[in-house]
């Protein structure tokens, strides 16, 4: 990798400059941040377009007839808008807004899961899911009577896709809900031959996307999946808003989830009759101001341009790994061939929890534990690692300081 | 309020001539003799109109309609039974479709020539576009026209 | 009611200063925001504390072992030691934050209507709640065999409660979920008569305080109810977060409602273990800055208080009361003894519609609709109303422009 | 890193006598004879612990241990396992919520002064409180011990 064309297309001070924490100093040390994938930070613009509706044009959307509402609903809904454009979704109201990821995950097992889903068929995982595309289908299997399945990992960290296709054989499988990237191994899944393999049985397919939009450029009809869902604050957004897309034709399908204001067409007691999607899944005052920093978010990653950021990432996450081969008594979890810049590891001396206290104390942020992905540790015989993982606004020298602290916590240990 | 004071700031919105077709719809009678009728529905907001279309030649020959609402649609459904009678269907059709660009950008941009004069009869609703969510009650009544053309019996919400 | 106790007690003029969108014009008018019921607007202590959060400090929570991710932890849970205060609630722990009061209802619905509630039982419901209070509690009944009933509303806009306790006699009711304040009427239950009704029946308790929290001190052991649920952005907060309180022992009884991050305690495949309430109910990456707001703006109520603020909006009611009585051909909905300020009325010569649109054009924002209460509308034989609602920055002058505008409403449509 | 490199910025959390504790335990041993046992488990990171108790007249004989974790939560087991040595039930109990106190806020405002002494030794992990999601390590097998004592199997989750 070629770092002068990088820094030409590239320019990380200058994007440095538009998050204003990174001029934080943690101890007097200046800011290491390397837990990205667990929350990204907030560009001014974000911040500025929060601020700009409260002080401004704030309002409830949807029914109100006079400037304000009107104006906020449609700065709320422009973040529709741009969702469906940053994902290439054919049509904007397959755009549901929820309140993470997870909230995403639960509305489809509820809607997809109990309202499409019949007993007796099954739902596929993968072995390197986060808890929260877990756990809401063990319990659609315990209340619902559906199988669940899980595709394996290899060693390498990378789907077993031979063992993936052999679950689908039986024509069982109703729904393949996998990870599009590993929030710990960094592990991208071939989300195409994915898509392909599922599709010639039967089954339908969700990408939890939580982590993958943050590195590569989504094209929701490129990929050919059903379902996408993915969580506004790792993508520089704020907290308190996810995103779901899912076809128009399986939306309508879906009974709502939650009922409510906003979601209803007419109420009365005997029966109720719901909204149009995406509106049908959206109930109550929906998460307006972070649908206004989101848009903004959008806008922030699509004027850097997947490219120049994918680009940046590979350049660190090679760095990173060269660098980390380096040091004695490391060993990095996973080597997939196609990866993004989530990096975990384990220190030989010292458990993980005390690498990242010890790398706090020398400014560095990183994450350890298992990071919600307790079946994955198992399988790699772990309960916990640390990870250090990159945004836009991440530098080689944060990987070489990362490195150094590392080896300084290992003497510190010896 | 003083007698001098003027309504300026209301009639930029609501001009004297939707005033005036609001309050006394020249329109609003339900045909004893029709070819086709239709209901539309807001539940949103409640509002409710249904219109009776008489055909003549090909064309429309005249629309009664019956509506509950408020004065931008009551205004609506009568100056579009106005300006649809004596058009052929295809023509209605392009007519709605214009207007409702015009309600939705406030001008009607792409609007084919041979629309100008009756578009021009509807002008005075193309304000509605400042408030999206009354776009629909201006557009509910043609909504149940072409839905009556179309020989169904509800207009399929929007 | 003596205005000049008022002007000491309450200084509105220094409280609107607090409030930055105070200062906007909307079509060169000054803003008269009368629409508070349907969401409030936020002080700047509210925009300030998320801004303070997203530039200084901001990390996920839960878990990170460094040194930002424990401050915003701590900021994050500091939002549920004040909610725990502002309701006097006996435990901390008891304080599940949702998306909205929607999300809180629909969690009660879910973990408490399918896993406590059996097949049989019934939920009481009144004729004056809003969609969200229906709409999950239909969507139990269909799903679940549990009976719905209503309690009827009275021609002054109460409860009618002998036609309460009679629906209770049988026995059979399992929860009685009823508004604290109508969103439509203004109307006050008598909560604490509610609960001695439904206790003495084997029945629990939730109330809606969506509205109510805005105007008058809850605390929920004196209420002696089972469940307390409300919405952020009305009480001056950020969109995005709601509250919902219940009694240990039942929230300790209850299945979780979503799953994934941060509400569980092991994860398997075969079977995954919950975490402690209240994170058992919550999953997924919490809404951090909506609750480091949402603790900003219970700060900036405490300030105030309930008492100078119950007392400010007492007099304001009574004042548009008086006065919009004076207005020819209005008809305000609802008489009830006991209300606060959202007062929901209709003017003979012109559709509520028409008359939000045209005080939009004079720079008065009220709502106009079935302010999501269709049943309700019904109930008084009404498609809508017009309806304006008061804030702590809400003035006398500013009910005066809301007469003065409908009466040119009024003589415009002559 | 230079040889001269200090580790002061470190070492003021990780004091010596916890690196010395966490990497060589005295009382890391499985008792042979014991008449109390109980596990500590902390699911969110994986900690875990099990204590062995022999009791002495009305007190504490020995503690032995087996801990996987963190070297915070091994000291801590260490420490413990060498302070309550020969105290009374009584005593440890209180011990324990004096060191609890003192994990979570960094001092022990309210302690006994006839608790002075074994909180000084126990002082070293006091810097724990600047993390409160690290408190359950120094904290864990404490729980355990005292489950011990309760006649428990498994310390409940705080
Ligand atoms: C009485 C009442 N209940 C419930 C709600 C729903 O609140 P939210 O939309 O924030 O979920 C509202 C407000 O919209 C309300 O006024
Ligand atoms: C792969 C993956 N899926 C799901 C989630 C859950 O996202 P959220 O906590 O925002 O719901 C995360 C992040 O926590 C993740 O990394």
């Amino acid at each position: 990798m070629n770092v002068m064309t990088n820094l030409v297309a590239f320019d990380v001070t200058r994007i440095r400059d538009d998050f204003p924490i990174l001029k934080q100093t943690i101890r007097g040390k200046p800011l290491v941040f390397l837990d990205s994938a667990a929350s990204a930070q907030k560009p001014r613009v974000v911040i500025d377009a929060m601020v700009q509706a409260m002080e401004t044009q704030y309002a409830n959307v949807h029914r109100g007839l006079y400037w304000m509402s009107e104006r906020t609903t449609e700065a709320y809904e422009a973040a529709r808008d741009a969702t469906a454009a940053l994902m290439n979704a054919n049509n904007r109201s397959e755009i549901v807004f929820t309140g993470n990821s997870t909230g995403a995950i639960n509305l489809l097992a509820h809607s997809y899961g109990r309202g499409v889903l019949r007993p007796g068929q099954a739902v596929v995982i993968s072995g390197m899911e986060h808890h929260s595309n877990i756990v809401p289908w063990q319990m659609l299997r315990d209340a619902h009577g559906i199988e669940l399945r899980v595709a394996p990992v290899t060693d390498a960290g990378e789907l077993d896709m031979d063992a993936f296709a052999a679950l689908l054989e039986d024509g069982k499988v109703g729904l393949v809900a996998i990870t599009h990237m590993s929030n710990v191994l960094g592990t991208i899944t071939p989300a195409e031959r994915i898509v392909k393999i599922a599709h010639a049985h039967g089954a339908k397919v969700m990408f939890d996307g939580s982590q993958a939009i943050v590195h590569r450029k989504i094209d929701v009809q490129a990929l050919d999946c059903d379902f996408y869902v993915w969580t506004g604050h790792k993508l520089y957004g704020p907290t308190g808003i996810g995103v779901m897309w899912g076809r128009k034709e399986l939306l309508e399908r879906m009974p709502p989830f939650m009922g409510g204001g906003d979601m209803i067409s007419s109420v009365s007691y005997e029966k109720s009759t719901w909204a149009a999607v995406p509106h049908k899944f959206e109930a109550g005052t929906p998460a307006i101001l972070e649908g206004i920093g989101l848009k903004a978010a959008i806008d922030y990653v699509q004027t850097i341009g997947y490219g120049a950021m994918a680009a940046h990432e590979a350049s660190l996450t090679e760095h990173a790994l060269a660098r980390l081969a380096g040091v004695d008594g490391v060993r990095v979890l996973g080597q997939a061939q196609d990866r993004g810049g989530v990096i975990s590891f384990t220190l030989d001396k010292a458990h993980s929890h005390d690498v990242a206290t010890l790398l706090d104390r020398q400014g560095i942020a990183v994450r350890a534990g298992h990071h919600c992905a307790e079946p994955l540790m198992r399988r790699f015989d772990l309960d916990s690692t640390a990870r250090a993982s990159f945004g836009v606004y991440t530098t080689h020298a944060e990987i070489d300081a990362l490195v150094d602290g590392l080896v300084r916590v290992r003497e510190f240990f010896q | 309020m003083s007698p001098s004071d003027s309504f300026d700031d209301l009639r930029d919105l609501y001009q004297e001539v939707i005033l005036d077709h609001g309050r006394k719809p020249r329109h609003a009678i339900r045909l004893e003799e029709f070819d086709a009728t239709a209901k539309g529905d807001n539940p949103m907001c409640g509002d409710r109109v249904q219109v009776w279309v008489k055909f003549a030649d090909d064309g429309i020959g005249r629309v009664g309609f019956e509506a509950r609402g408020c004065a931008i649609s009551v205004a609506s459904a009568d100056l579009m039974a106005e300006t649809v009678q004596g058009r052929t269907k295809t023509d209605t059709r392009a007519l709605f479709a214009a207007f409702r660009d015009m309600a939705r950008t406030g001008t009607c941009q792409a609007c084919d020539p041979s629309l100008a004069e009756p578009i021009e009869r509807l002008a005075p609703l193309s304000g509605v576009h400042e408030y999206p969510s009354r776009v629909k009650c201006a557009t509910l009544p043609w909504h149940a026209l072409i839905a009556a053309l179309d020989g169904a019996k509800e207009a399929s919400s929007e």
